[in-house]
Order: C-alpha cells, then structure tokens, then sequence
C-alpha cells in the first residue's frame, strides 16, 4: 500500500470496497478511481491504442490520457474523474470503449436556470468572483467539476478562507452551488450548457447568464522526451494532488523534470510524503532527460540524463516516478467556443486570450495569469532530443499514442497547417480531446518548420469539452416522451373500443378497429362496406380549423386560394385548394361562410400549422391593408363524419326538429343545432363521396357527441371507421390527399381539376401555371389505374413503364395509392403518369422487386362518376 | 348550467395521478385542472377606440404593455399579441361575455372567437412549481422577471402554451391545447422524478 | 505510424505562377477532383487550385462521409451512381486506400407516408440499374441486430430502404489522394490563398484578384460550397443558392458495433462507425443561413434522442466532439453545375448536403463542362436555367435528412 | 411600466415579447423583394428571381422571423452571418 499514514481529504473512517480487472482492493471516501489504484500501487491501469504500450495514471484531473475504463454501461471514463463508491467495478480499457445493451436505471433530465452571472470553476478565483457578484444581489451560479469546491486550493492546502467563502456563498439566497458540474459549451448569446453528474443520473443545465466568469483554471503540460509514456511519469502538479488531497505516494524515488518554477513547492510535498528526491533535472540549468527505462518493460525503473550541451556525460538515475512539468496551458476552450480569440504569449509559453468578448469575461490562471501555479521564468522545451533519430517513442499525445515521429511525416507529406498535422497523426482526436497534447503539437510544427508558436497557432476548439453521453444530451426525451402525442377528445374511445393508431405527424390516430379474428384487410374492408352501404362514422377532429374574421375576408381568400369565393352564400361550405408560389398545390381543405364577415378554413391534419403561418406571413408582410384576423380553433371543435347512406336517418335521430333533406339541407350546406344542451353545426360535406354529414362541437362535448352518434345509429349498426377505411372511399372518389397524391411537384392543372382555379382574379401561384414548364403538355397527371388482374395490387410508390418487357427502363410515372376495394370487388389505384390524360385507355405497367403489374389507365374516378349518391 | 354528464375536460382522467403528486411532494407541487373557463380570442387594433368600451363591458383595461395581464373581479385579460388578447373568465360565461363584447366592438374591425375549449387551464403550485416548470421552459420565470401580472406564450416541453404567473408567487396557470394535454401531464409527472 | 503505408510525400507548396489555363477557386473534395481529371483526362495540367485556408479543410472535413446513389429522380440518380461507380475504383485509380467500405445504407421508415415514398425510391433505382431493396423490421433487425424495431417507441419502425453497394469512405485520404495525383500531374495546389476578385474583359473572365497578387486564368472554375453566393457575387453573379449550418459529431472509439449506414428521414438522423472506431453522425440543418460552422445545441439534442430510439444501446456513449460544415442549398435541394452567364467562368455548387458521396462524378463531369466549354451529359440537367423554366429536379425527399 | 425584458440574452429578440429561444420561431429567411404588384406582367426570368433569388451574404443579413411559439408576428431583424450578432430592427412592421 502507498496510502501515507495520515493526511489529505479522505475519509479514513470510510472504507470503500472495489475492483478493477477483476481484482478487489479498497479505498475510501473521497478517493477517486485513480488515487484508490496509486493507493493499491497498480501502476498499469490500460495499453496503448495503437501500439499496446503500459500506460500508467498520467493526471489528477479531466485532462487524463492514458486512465480510461468502462464502468457498466458506460465507456471511457478517466478514472481521475471517477468518484469511488463503494462496489465500484471497473475495467480498464485498451483506447476503446464498448457500448453495451443500457441496463441501468440512471436518470438523464434537463432543467433551463437563468442568472446574472454565472462563474465556471471553482477555485480561488472563481469562487473570488462569485462571492463578489453574489453580494450584489444578483442571481449567481458557480459550477465547477469536481465534488468539492476548491480547485486547486484542495491541492496545495485547505485554509480558513476558503471554508469561510463557501459558508458566506451558501448563505446567500440567490446563489446556487453546483458542483460535479462541468461547464462543457459555451454557445451564441451566453448559452452554456452544464453536465451535473448526480446520485442516480445526470442533469443538463441549460444556463442563461447575462455575463459568464471563465474561471477554469490552466492545465499543466508535459515536456516531450523519448520513451516519456511509461507508467510512473506523472505531471508534477498531480503527483501534488495524489500527495497532498488523496494521502497517496505514488512512488518511492522520484526525479522531478521541469522546465519552471512551478515544482519548487513539490520538493518539500515529496519530503512530507516520504518520497526520496532523487535529482532535479531542469532544462533551465542545461539538463534533460533524455530517454527511460524500464528494464522489466512495464514501468518506470530508471531515467538517462544528459547535458543538453551534449551527450558525452550521460548518467542514470534510478527512480519509479518521475514528475514532469512543461508549463500550462490555461483552459481557454469555453473561451475559444465562444468565439474568443486567442494570442500566443512568449514570456509565459502559451496561448491566452487576446482580447475579451462581449458578456464574457477570464480569470485567473485561465486568462494567463500563471502566478497562482507558481510558473515563474520559463524555458519551453518543446522536443527533447533522444540518444539518436529516433522520434517514435516521443509521444505527442499519449491517448492517440502519436509522437513526433508522426509530426515529422505528416510536414513531410507537404503539410503545413496544424488541422490536417491533427487530421494526419490524429493528435487531440482522443476522448481527452488533447488537453495535455495540443499545445505541444503547434510548437513542434513552429520547431519543425522554424516558424513562430503564434503563427502556426491551435486547432480549433470545438464543444463539448468533456466527453457527454448520448442520453444525457437527449434527456427525458425517450421513447413515448421523445415527441409530444396529440389526441382528439375522442381518444379514450378509440381505445376502449380497440383501435389499431397510427402516427400522423403528432397525432395517433385509429386505422381501424378490428374486431376477433380480423385481420387489417378484413376489418378495412368491412368498414368501407359499412360506409357505402350503411352508414359509418369517424373522428375526423384532427384537420386544422381557422376561424377567419373582418371585412375583407373575401378578397383574402381569394389571393389565397385557387378557387373564387364570391359566390359562396353565407350557410355554405366549398372545397378549396391552395399553391405555394411556385404553383404546386400546397394545401387543401373546405372553406366555410359562418356570417357577415365570418368564415372558417379547414386544413389537412399535417398542414395546420403551415397553413396558419403563410396566412399570417401574406398578411402582414404583404397585404397589411386587408382588414382580416386569424385565429386558430384547431382543438376548440371536436368533428365527426357520419358518412353512408344511411347516415340521413341517424342525424335525423339525433336532431329531431331539424330538416334534414336533401333540398331543405343541400350538400354544402351547413346547419347549426344542439343535442340537449350541446351545440352542434353540421356541415352536408363528404370525403368518401357518400351522403355524409360533418358535425362539429365545442372539444368538450365531443366524447359526448360520438356516443350520441353510436347511439343514434346503433340499430342501424353503426360502424367506427379508421384512416384505413377513409383512404380507399377517398380513392375511390378520385380525391387526393394532399402529400400522397402531391409531393410538391404538382399542379392543379396535373391534377386535372381545372374546375378549381379561378380565371377571374389572381392567386398566389398562379402566375408559375405559365412557365415554360408548367405549360408542357406532357406532365405527370393523375389518373386512375386498374390492374388488368383485378387481384393484384400495385405497390403504392411503384414506378410505371410503358412496355412490359425487363428493357423498359423510363419512368413514365408512380402509383401514388393503391388499394383493394371491397366496393368495387377488386384492386384499384391512382397514379400520376405522364402524359397521362392522353393515355388513358392505354396499359401501363409497374415493375417491383422483379414482378411486374400491367394495368389499364382510366379517369382517376371509380365511384358515382354523377354524384348522385353525394347529393342525395 | 350545463350538464355535466355531457361534457369532458381533456385532463379528467388525472385527477387521481395528481393527487399522488401531491402527496408524493408532500405539496412541493400540486397539479390541477380548471375545467371549462371561458376563454374569448379578441383581435383588434389597440389604436381604436375598441380597448375603452370593452373596458366599460369587462371592468378592465385590456393590458397594452406585451405579456402582462389585467384583471378585475371576474375576468383578467391576457395580452397575446399587438392586436390579440385572451379573455378569461369563470366557466360558462362564454355566451354571456362574448355577446357583450361584440356589442362593445360593434362597427370596428375586430374578431372575437370563442375558444374555451380550444385550451384547458392546469393550476400548477406549490414551492416546487418553478423548478419543475424550468425543467421544459426556457423563459426566465425568477419572480423578478416574470412576477404575478405577467404571462408568457412560449413552449414547455415542446408544447405551445400561455403561462400566466398568478398572484401567489408560487402559482402559475398553464393554458395548454387539448389534443397536447394528456401528453403534457404526463411529460411534468415524469419530470418530477424520484427522489434522490 | 498507424496506416504502414501511409504516404511520404502528398504535395508540393508552390509559389502561385501568374497564369494558368484553369484556376479552379476551392481546394475541397470537388476542386481537387476536379484538378486530377483535367489533367488525367483532359491533359490540361497548367491548372492552379487556389485554397482560401487549408485544402480540404471546408466541408470536405466536416462531412459525414456517406456514399450511396438512390436517389429519386433520373437525373440524380444517373449522376450519383456515376460516382458510385468511380468510388468502387478509386482507391486503385488513386493508389491510396481510401478505407472506402460498402457495409449498406438502410434508409429507415417511421410513417407510412415514408414507406410509400422508400418504395417510390426503391422502384426507381431499379429501374435505372440501382441496387435498391425493401427491408421489413424484421428484416432490418437481422442486417443491423442493434437496431430497435419495437413497437413500445414514439415512432416505431416500419420497414427501410436498403442500398448494398453505399457505404462509407475516409475523408481526409479522398481529398489527400486526389491531391497527390493532381499534383504529381502538375496541378499547383495553393493554400492561404484567398480569392478576392474577378478580372473581366467585357463578359468575359480572364484572371483573378488574390492575397497573394492577380493570376491570369483562361478559364475560371468557382468550386466552393458553401462560400459559392460570396465568390459569385463578387463578380455580380446572383444564384439561388442559401446557406446553412450543417451539424455533425462523432463518438470516442469503441470495439465494433454498428456495421452499416443508418439513416431516418423521419427522425432526422444519420450514423456510422468509421474504420477507426468513432460513432460519426450527422443531424439535420440549422434553420437559418449562416457562415458561422457552427449551430444550436437544440438540434444535437434531438439528434441524439433521436438516434437514441434507433440505438438505445448507445445510450452512454460520449459526444466528442460537435461541428458544423456550410452547406449551399438550392430551391429543390439539386445541384447547380455548368456555364454561367459570364465567359469563361463555371460554376459548381448548390450539392447541399451530398456532395461528398458526389465527388468523383462531380470532379469528372465538371473537369469535362470546363475542358470542353459545355455541359457533360450527366450535369446538362443542372442548369441555372431550370430555375427560369421551372423545370426543377425536386430532391428534398431524398435530402430531407441531410447526408 | 417597461415592457418585460428576460434578464438575459437568447438569440431571437422578438419586437413584442422580448428575447426569446430561436425554437419559439419559425425562420421565414432573407427579405425577398416584395411580391410583383402583378406577377402576370413580369415575365419568366424576374418571376424566377421572386421565387428562388434571395440575398445570401456573409456578414450583415436583413431577415424575417415568424414568433410562432408566441404572439405569431412576422418581424425583420439584421442578423451577421458569421458573428450571429443581431440587431434589432427599428420598428416592429415586418
């Protein structure tokens, strides 16, 4: 054990249980992953990626490279980062992880907070700040990653002031601690986000602050020598840590290699610690290390050092840690996400802020200011030449296991700029994103090629600064929760009664309700038949519903639709269509004429939002002198079709004292009413070609109104219907659905419902119908398919050729829908062929998956051509 | 009145889940239902004289200033938009309200729609309603800046809805469309979460 | 080094000459193409690529590297399978692995609406000679066993569209590769190089304004992505182009687990696992136009919850790593490639979000339209002019998820 | 009484209800030049440039946003491409 007898900020009254590879050992409260193992001397925690080399614990912190394991369900933590608990079971890994089946219970949510300021890191100087902000009154919020607030300060010595600072900010009402919090984006407009790691999950802060405090310290770097990757090399500022925090030696003889003040405090560490000091090697005096050994090719045994004036007076020093500072680098990756940037800093050897950025401000050891780490004078030494030329074990990044070797190829290739270096060698490609690499990288290039670290600069940084798992980034937003459901108010009948749903878009809506032993075909074609030869009913709630009020409504909806209104009498409904302004038809629906002034528009369920914000989008961009208000009642009316018929009986049922005719309550026209105390407007409009009425009530009666309808209709046996149902008697009929029949590309005019577009006035979309393309007389149209086997069914989205043979390659058009119907006793489609109006009479043909269907082309209309049943 | 028995509300089938939720928080939070409020649409330009003869009609002034709302003892309006307004008021006035206002908007252009049941109202309260609303509103909602008088049209949990801060601080009405309802209790009873 | 073979010797870095027959402005995947097949088919190799930053470095190494060719329309469809095609050679034709790998693209559906529009698809590329095929979940579960076909999700999958030959291929080599053959051949590849105008003589373009001092060109070939409206408004050229923030991310590396290219139209997701072991995907654009490389956290977000309920399994994986490319979109989400208005001066862009997969096709009819002074017959249909006429080649279903 | 401001920057600034998250908008992109007071008389080529010609620069963009989260007005704001700095629009027409 190489626990020390006392010290540090453990728990020795808390002793933890845990395993690593399978082998048990134990540590305590406060420990982490990597200081439990140091304690327990495993000096290998992993292998190299590429080359399969010991590595050991490199850092204390986030910046880990070589201590990666799997812990359950998750890979590739930095057992620096991981707080021991107890049954901790973790395995080390080889430079990749496994993603296995999720089996935990962890849960992953979200939460918005918004403040005045808000402080990332949480030492000296962070915490300075917040205190400062927090006596202000703002509403201030410090994160920082680790469990205890502190920084640094838990490192070189817990002190009074920092137990009083944390007491005064946990008094204050208005400032919220978090820690175990890593403050990992920072975006546009002071967004940042937060990974709060918790006891039974993670938390994503969404944070807000008006003025954001980068207080994220600096992270020390290594110095670059041969064979400087072995298990046992440590950076000297975690060999502090792992001394003074976790009461840990994490060897016996030491060397100290640095090329700055900042080891000096570290001697006197080493002493306390009962770590013999074996020589202070500082490229300052004209020494380096030049190469390691480690005779039993594991760890650390013995360093080479040499005077860099030349090698003739080599020595070797035998030692099992060796503690290596380079200088530091201060975090500047928030910084630099926020679009900060950055100058190279000669005097101190690394890259800083160069100037400060609107709402953001840097402090501390992050903004440069290496007094704190005790840099002082430094000698950067960014290559450390070996006994000979071999730069292969001079490891630039030791996750990525790149050296200077590599560096040397990727310049040698031509390649000058440090992106396609990185992109060649892969340096600060690894899971710790090159935090203790990068810097190095851009000085050997500036070496190399003898140019200024400044002018070859970093590559880019990039969110998130540490490693974020998946779910924690989605959130609760998983399975049912992953998107909003919509309902109709009808809903809870549906499923009582059954109903196979479908998604569209947001809504479930039924298909069909089966009854015992039906299959979908079966229970679709009874349905139908219900509905064509008896009566039906569905929840047809979910269309989108504008109410549409002022003077110039009428002029409104005539720029907005295809269609004229002017004749349209108040009490009537029409059918009507709309295009973008490229002329292909965008929506359709029924516009209603309610009152003087009033109307309402009907969209498709897809299309109600869309619909809403072009109407609004004509009006106030460009027509805000018409006198029109819009306003969406898509959930205020809940509406039923009562379809087939025999629906004249039901709704006679239901409203005794109105007359409902066929000259007293024409199709189109529209009737209000009531149930008892339930209002109901009823509108003679059919989507399936049969007599049908459309009832429409308040959202809360709706429930009510379908059971009445059940009711009513009950001794005639009623029958639900579903989408299933609907599409066919749509079909049927020849009416399109908008986005099935339609993708975008398509004209009223290919539609062949010329009856629809007005000449009289303009339209939105109406001058693209004369563009060269849209005049040809050769466009897809729809029309009607009947395959000559009145058995076999075209694929919906199957492609038709003109000749039957396999040489027939053209496509002429697609089948849009499809469908068997139990109407007309066989299978049917629509199509949008080219050409296809003149074609008709002719035969097609749809190959698919090796068969192909022959069909014969017909008018896209296979029921009541006359109408006759609609208006009865 | 109306019959009851005919009419139902899109969260009546909550009303034994939230009152787990109470007692699981021990009233941190509380969730519940305001059924069938009247709700009217008012559209009309402020720049008419419209605002002050509704005034005389509803006893308030309808709010000009953007989200804030206005109430007198028995309707508060909610200011939706330049030109838009919510109307709220006790359940099965609508008739009542929405005839006195058109008559108070009689010769000038302006919509008013009866949208009561386009939205039903959650009363969510309880010293933990902020942090559980936080969870899916990214509108700073610190009494400082969204404070008793204020509303809001914005989203939770990807759901358009109208907040409104009601007078008790830790009161909020969320007005939320029916058909989104059931999946947006469900969405604040899994945010609540399990203890930790 | 990691890949034995990996090349001593890329590219030169030349001092730019004061005339080329061809300056090609762009240093991505397309210029460089572009470059070797002037040369290697033209034998026109006074070429000069003029690179603003560092070659390759714009969406050329920002891209999520998915290669397929089912695309809807003919017109697509003749000019991505031609790629497809140049892609199964090109690791020998350039003499460099490019690690391109046909595991499949399995396109998957959540929505009836999309298996009709997938079987639309499939029928199509059948037609035109296109490997293309029907998976049911079933199906789908034994192609790719870490996909979650149940039913108990928000949008449970209905069935995919599957392409054999698609797959994936290593970005970075791709562009290295072509610009090691380009410059073996004479091409002078030149970085930090920015374009900052146009020399005309009347309508016609003969030279080009640069940091680095004016270049005479015979001709011009602007090859620029997402900057295209930036370079061609300095010479008073307007295009119908937008562009937009594309994001994408990758994964640390794990062991092997995900053997094909899944995508979701629906759910708007991509993902791969590249050679070395990262997750690599990609989510739909940004909303609005920008230049920035960068987007919203929001759209990440999604992007993984919704590959979550594809991949529950990598519920811990860890984002690395989060970007953004610029992507130049056009009304129908087509290319625009061809002669401009102005003499001399070509243009190539508008490939939105497949021009990776498009490269060697692009590069090679390209090269020819600038050779030959017109269209190749596979990018005769993306002309400007389509835009006056309203003959578009309407390709948002194919593009609706960005890859 | 100041119309309430959320006390910190997020991306959208709606002229009526102040900041707002850019996910409670829908972008409705550049401002294109106004619809041709009659599209029947402007022929192919202009008609064409209505529909599918839009500014695209990199630095200052004039642009329309829909609140449609919220109190659905169309507005314009000037947006920088690269920076993503914003400035508002001096009045609300859109």
């Amino acid at each position: 054990m190489s626990r020390l007898p006392q010290g540090g900020r453990i728990d020795r009254s808390r002793p933890l249980r845990f395993s690593f590879n399978g082998t048990s050992y134990s540590g305590y409260a406060g420990d982490t992953l990597a200081s439990a193992l140091l304690a327990n001397d495993v000096r290998v925690v992993g292998r190299s990626v590429v080359y399969g080399r010991p590595r050991g614990i490199f850092t204390a912190g986030i910046e880990e490279p070589n201590a990666l394991v799997q812990i359950g369900p998750e890979p590739m933590l930095r057992a620096t980062q991981v707080e021991l608990v107890d049954g901790l079971q973790a395995a080390g890994l080889n430079g990749k992880g496994r993603a296995v089946p999720e089996q935990d219970a962890a849960r992953f949510d979200k939460t918005y907070v918004h403040c005045e300021v808000l402080v990332i890191g949480g030492g000296r100087a962070g915490l300075t700040a917040a205190l400062e902000a927090g006596r202000s009154g703002d509403r201030v919020i410090l994160v920082d990653e680790q469990a205890e607030l502190g920084g640094r300060l838990l490192t070189a010595g817990w002190n009074d002031w920092l137990t009083s600072t944390i007491t005064q900010l946990s008094s204050m009402p208005e400032v919220r601690l978090l820690t175990r919090a890593t403050a990992f984006g920072l975006y546009d407009q002071n967004l940042a986000l937060v990974a709060e790691r918790r006891p039974n999950g993670q938390r994503l802060w969404q944070v807000r602050g008006r003025k954001i405090v980068i207080a994220t310290g600096a992270h020390e770097r290594p110095l670059v020598f041969a064979n400087n990757d072995r298990p046992g090399i440590m950076l000297a500022g975690a060999v502090r840590t792992y001394i003074n925090r976790y009461g840990v030696a994490p060897g016996q003889r030491a060397v100290i290699f640095t090329s700055n003040d900042s080891t000096k405090p570290l001697e006197a560490d080493l002493q306390r610690a009962g770590i013999s000091l074996e020589a202070i090697i500082d490229v300052r005096t004209g020494q380096a290390i030049v190469d390691t050994v480690a005779e039993s090719g594991v760890a650390l045994e013995s360093v080479i050092v040499v005077p860099l004036t030349g090698n003739h007076n080599r020595r070797e020093i035998q030692c099992n840690l060796l503690c290596v500072s380079g200088g530091f680098n201060p975090a500047l990756h928030l910084f630099s996400q926020a679009q900060g940037r950055l100058r190279y800093d000669d005097g101190l050897a690394c890259f800083a802020p160069e100037a400060p950025i609107d709402g953001v401000e840097v402090i501390g050891a992050a903004s440069g200011d290496l007094n704190g780490r005790g840099q002082g004078t430094i000698v950067p030494s960014w290559v450390i030449p070996g006994d000979g030329e071999d730069w292969s074990t001079h490891f630039v990044d030791l996750e990525r296991d790149a050296t200077v070797a590599d560096v040397q190829q990727a310049l040698g290739t031509g390649m000058r700029s440090v992106e396609h270096v990185k992109r060649f060698t892969t340096i600060g490609t690894g899971s710790d994103q090159g935090k203790t690499a990068g810097i190095n990288e851009s000085a050997i290039i500036a070496t190399q090629l003898g140019q200024p670290v400044g002018a070859v600069g970093v590559t880019t940084y990039r969110p998130p600064y540490v490693p974020i798992p998946f779910a924690l980034l989605a959130g609760r937003n998983r399975r049912e929760l992953f998107e909003p459901i919509r309902v109709t108010p009808l809903h809870v009948w549906h499923v009582a009664h059954g109903a196979v749903f479908e998604n569209a878009g947001q809504w479930k809506r039924p298909r069909y309700y089966p009854r015992e032993d039906e299959d979908t075909d079966a229970a679709v074609a009874r349905e139908c038949r219900a509905a064509r030869e008896n009566v039906a009913a569905v929840d047809v709630s979910t269309l989108g519903k504008i109410d549409i009020q002022g003077p110039d409504v009428l002029e409104f909806l005539n720029r907005i639709y295809t269609n004229a209104f002017d004749t349209l009498k108040e009490g009537s409904c029409r059918y009507a269509l709309m295009c973008g302004a490229d002329g292909m038809v965008f929506d359709d629906g029924v516009v209603m004429h309610l009152g003087p002034d009033h109307w309402l528009a009907t969209t498709t369920t897809g299309g109600a939002a869309a619909v809403l914000d072009w109407m609004e989008e004509w009006l106030q961009t460009e027509w805000p002198d018409l006198r029109v208000h819009l306003t969406s009642v898509t959930d205020q009316w809940a509406a039923v079709a009562v379809v087939g018929p025999r629906s004249r009986n039901v709704v006679h049922s239901l409203f005794p004292n109105l007359s409902v005719g066929p000259d007293s309550f024409p199709f189109l026209a529209i009737r209000e009413n009531e149930i008892r105390d339930m209002p109901v407007r009823l509108h003679r409009i059919t989507f399936s070609g049969e007599l049908a009425y459309e009832l429409w009530t308040p959202s809360w009666y709706g429930l009510s109104l379908w059971e009445a309808v059940m009711v009513a209709g009950e001794p005639l046996g009623i029958t639900p219907y579903g989408l299933g149902a609907m599409e066919i008697l749509r079909a049927e009929k020849g009416y399109i659905i908008v986005g099935q029949d339609t993708d975008g590309t398509v004209t009223p005019q290919d539609l062949g419902i010329d009856w629809m577009i007005s000449k009289r006035k303009p339209f939105i979309g109406q001058r693209s119908h004369r563009r060269v393309d849209t005049t040809r007389t050769d466009r897809k149209h729809l029309v009607g398919l009947l395959p000559l086997d009145g058995d076999a069914l075209l694929a919906e989205g199957s492609q038709l050729v003109l000749q039957s043979d396999r040489t027939s390659r053209y496509s002429v058009g697609h089948v849009t829908s499809s469908y068997r119907s139990p109407t007309l006793g066989r299978t049917f489609a629509l199509a949008l062929l080219q050409s296809g109006r003149e074609r008709i009479g002719s035969t097609i043909y749809a190959p698919l998956d090796g068969q192909v269907v022959a069909a014969s082309v017909v008018e896209p209309i296979f029921y009541d051509k006359e109408n006759a049943r609609r208006d009865s | 009145m109306i019959a009851e028995a005919i009419r139902r509300s899109p969260l009546a089938d909550y009303a034994e889940r939230f009152a787990a939720l109470h007692e699981a928080t021990n009233g941190a939070i509380s969730i519940r239902e305001l059924p069938f409020l009247t709700q009217i649409n008012l559209r009309a330009q402020p720049d008419q004289r419209i605002p002050q003869r509704l005034a005389d009609v509803l006893g308030l002034a309808l709010p000009l200033t953007p989200n804030t709302v206005a109430s007198s003892a028995n309707h508060r309006a909610l200011w939706l938009g330049p030109d838009e307004w919510l109307i709220v008021g006790a359940a099965d006035e609508a008739r009542a309200i929405e005839h006195s206002m058109r008559d108070a908007v009689t010769g000038a252009t302006a919509s008013i729609v009866d949208v009561s049941a386009n939205r039903t109202v959650m009363l969510i309260q309880g010293e933990r309603a902020q942090e559980l609303l936080a969870h899916g509103i990214a509108i700073d909602l610190h009494p400082r800046a969204f404070g008793p008088g204020r509303c809001a049209q914005t989203l939770l949990a990807k759901v358009q809805v109208i907040m409104e801060r009601r007078s008790d601080d830790n009161a909020f009405h969320v007005y939320v469309r029916g058909s989104f309802t059931s999946s947006l209790a469900d969405w604040l009873l899994d945010a609540v979460g399990r203890p930790e | 080094m990691r890949e034995p073979d990996s090349p001593r010797h890329l590219w030169r870095n030349p001092e730019p000459k004061k005339a080329y027959d061809v300056v090609i402005v762009g240093a991505g995947g397309h210029g460089l193409a572009t470059a070797y097949y002037l040369a290697k088919n033209h034998g026109i190799k006074n070429v000069a690529v003029l690179e603003r930053g560092w070659l390759a470095g714009g969406n050329m190494a920002r891209n999520t590297t998915v290669i397929r060719s089912n695309y809807l329309w003919d017109e697509s469809a003749a000019i991505y399978e031609f790629s497809l095609k140049l892609w199964e050679g090109l690791s020998a034709e350039l003499d460099y692995d490019l690690l391109f790998s046909q595991r499949g693209v399995m396109g998957l559906t959540h929505s009836l609406h999309q298996v009709r529009e997938g079987k639309r698809r499939i029928s199509a590329n059948q037609l035109n000679g296109i490997d293309a095929e029907w998976l049911t979940p079933e199906e789908v579960k034994a192609f790719c066993p870490i996909v979650n076909i149940s039913p108990d999700v928000r949008y449970p999958i209905l069935g995919a569209t599957l392409q054999r030959r698609g797959g994936i291929a290593k970005h970075d080599y791709v562009a290295w590769a072509f610009a090691r053959k380009a410059d073996e051949l004479g091409v002078d590849l030149i970085q930090n190089c920015e374009l900052t105008g146009f020399d005309l003589k009347g309508d016609r373009v003969v030279g080009v304004q640069t940091n680095r001092g004016p270049i005479a060109a015979g001709k011009v070939a602007l090859c620029a992505a997402g900057h295209s409206s930036v370079l061609a408004s300095m010479v008073g050229l307007d295009l119908p182009i937008q562009s937009y923030p594309l994001q994408a991310l990758v994964s640390e590396l794990l062991e092997p687990i995900l053997n094909c290219v899944v995508l979701s139209n629906d759910i708007h997701v991509y993902i791969s696992q590249a050679h070395k072991g990262e997750l690599v995907m990609g989510a739909g654009m940004d909303a609005y136009n920008s230049y920035g490389q960068r987007g919203s956290p929001h759209v990440i977000e999604y992007q993984l919850a919704a590959a979550l309920e594809i991949f529950p399994i990598f519920s811990r994986v860890h984002v690395l790593r989060t970007w953004a490319g610029i992507v130049d979109v056009t009304p129908d989400a087509s290319p625009i490639v061809g002669l401009t208005p102005i003499e001399n001066l070509f243009i190539n862009c508008g490939w939105g979000t497949g021009g990776f997969k498009a490269t060697p096709a692009a590069g090679w009819t390209y090269a020819q339209t600038i050779a030959q002074g017109q269209p190749h017959p596979l990018n005769t249909p993306f002309t400007l002019e389509r835009f006056t006429t309203g003959a578009l080649i309407d390709e948002h279903g194919a593009a609706a998820v960005a890859h | 009484m100041e119309p309430p401001r959320w006390h910190t920057n997020v991306l959208i600034p709606c002229p009526w209800c102040g900041d707002r998250e850019e996910v409670e908008f829908r972008y409705g992109g550049p401002v294109p030049a106004g619809y041709p007071p009659d599209p029947q008389t402007v022929d192919d080529r202009a008609w064409a440039r209505y529909l599918y010609y839009r500014p695209n620069p990199k630095g200052a963009l004039e642009e329309r946003w829909v609140h449609t989260a919220g109190c659905r007005r169309w507005f314009r704001l000037t947006r920088d491409t690269v920076t993503h700095e914003i400035t508002p629009a001096s009045d609300a027409s859109a």
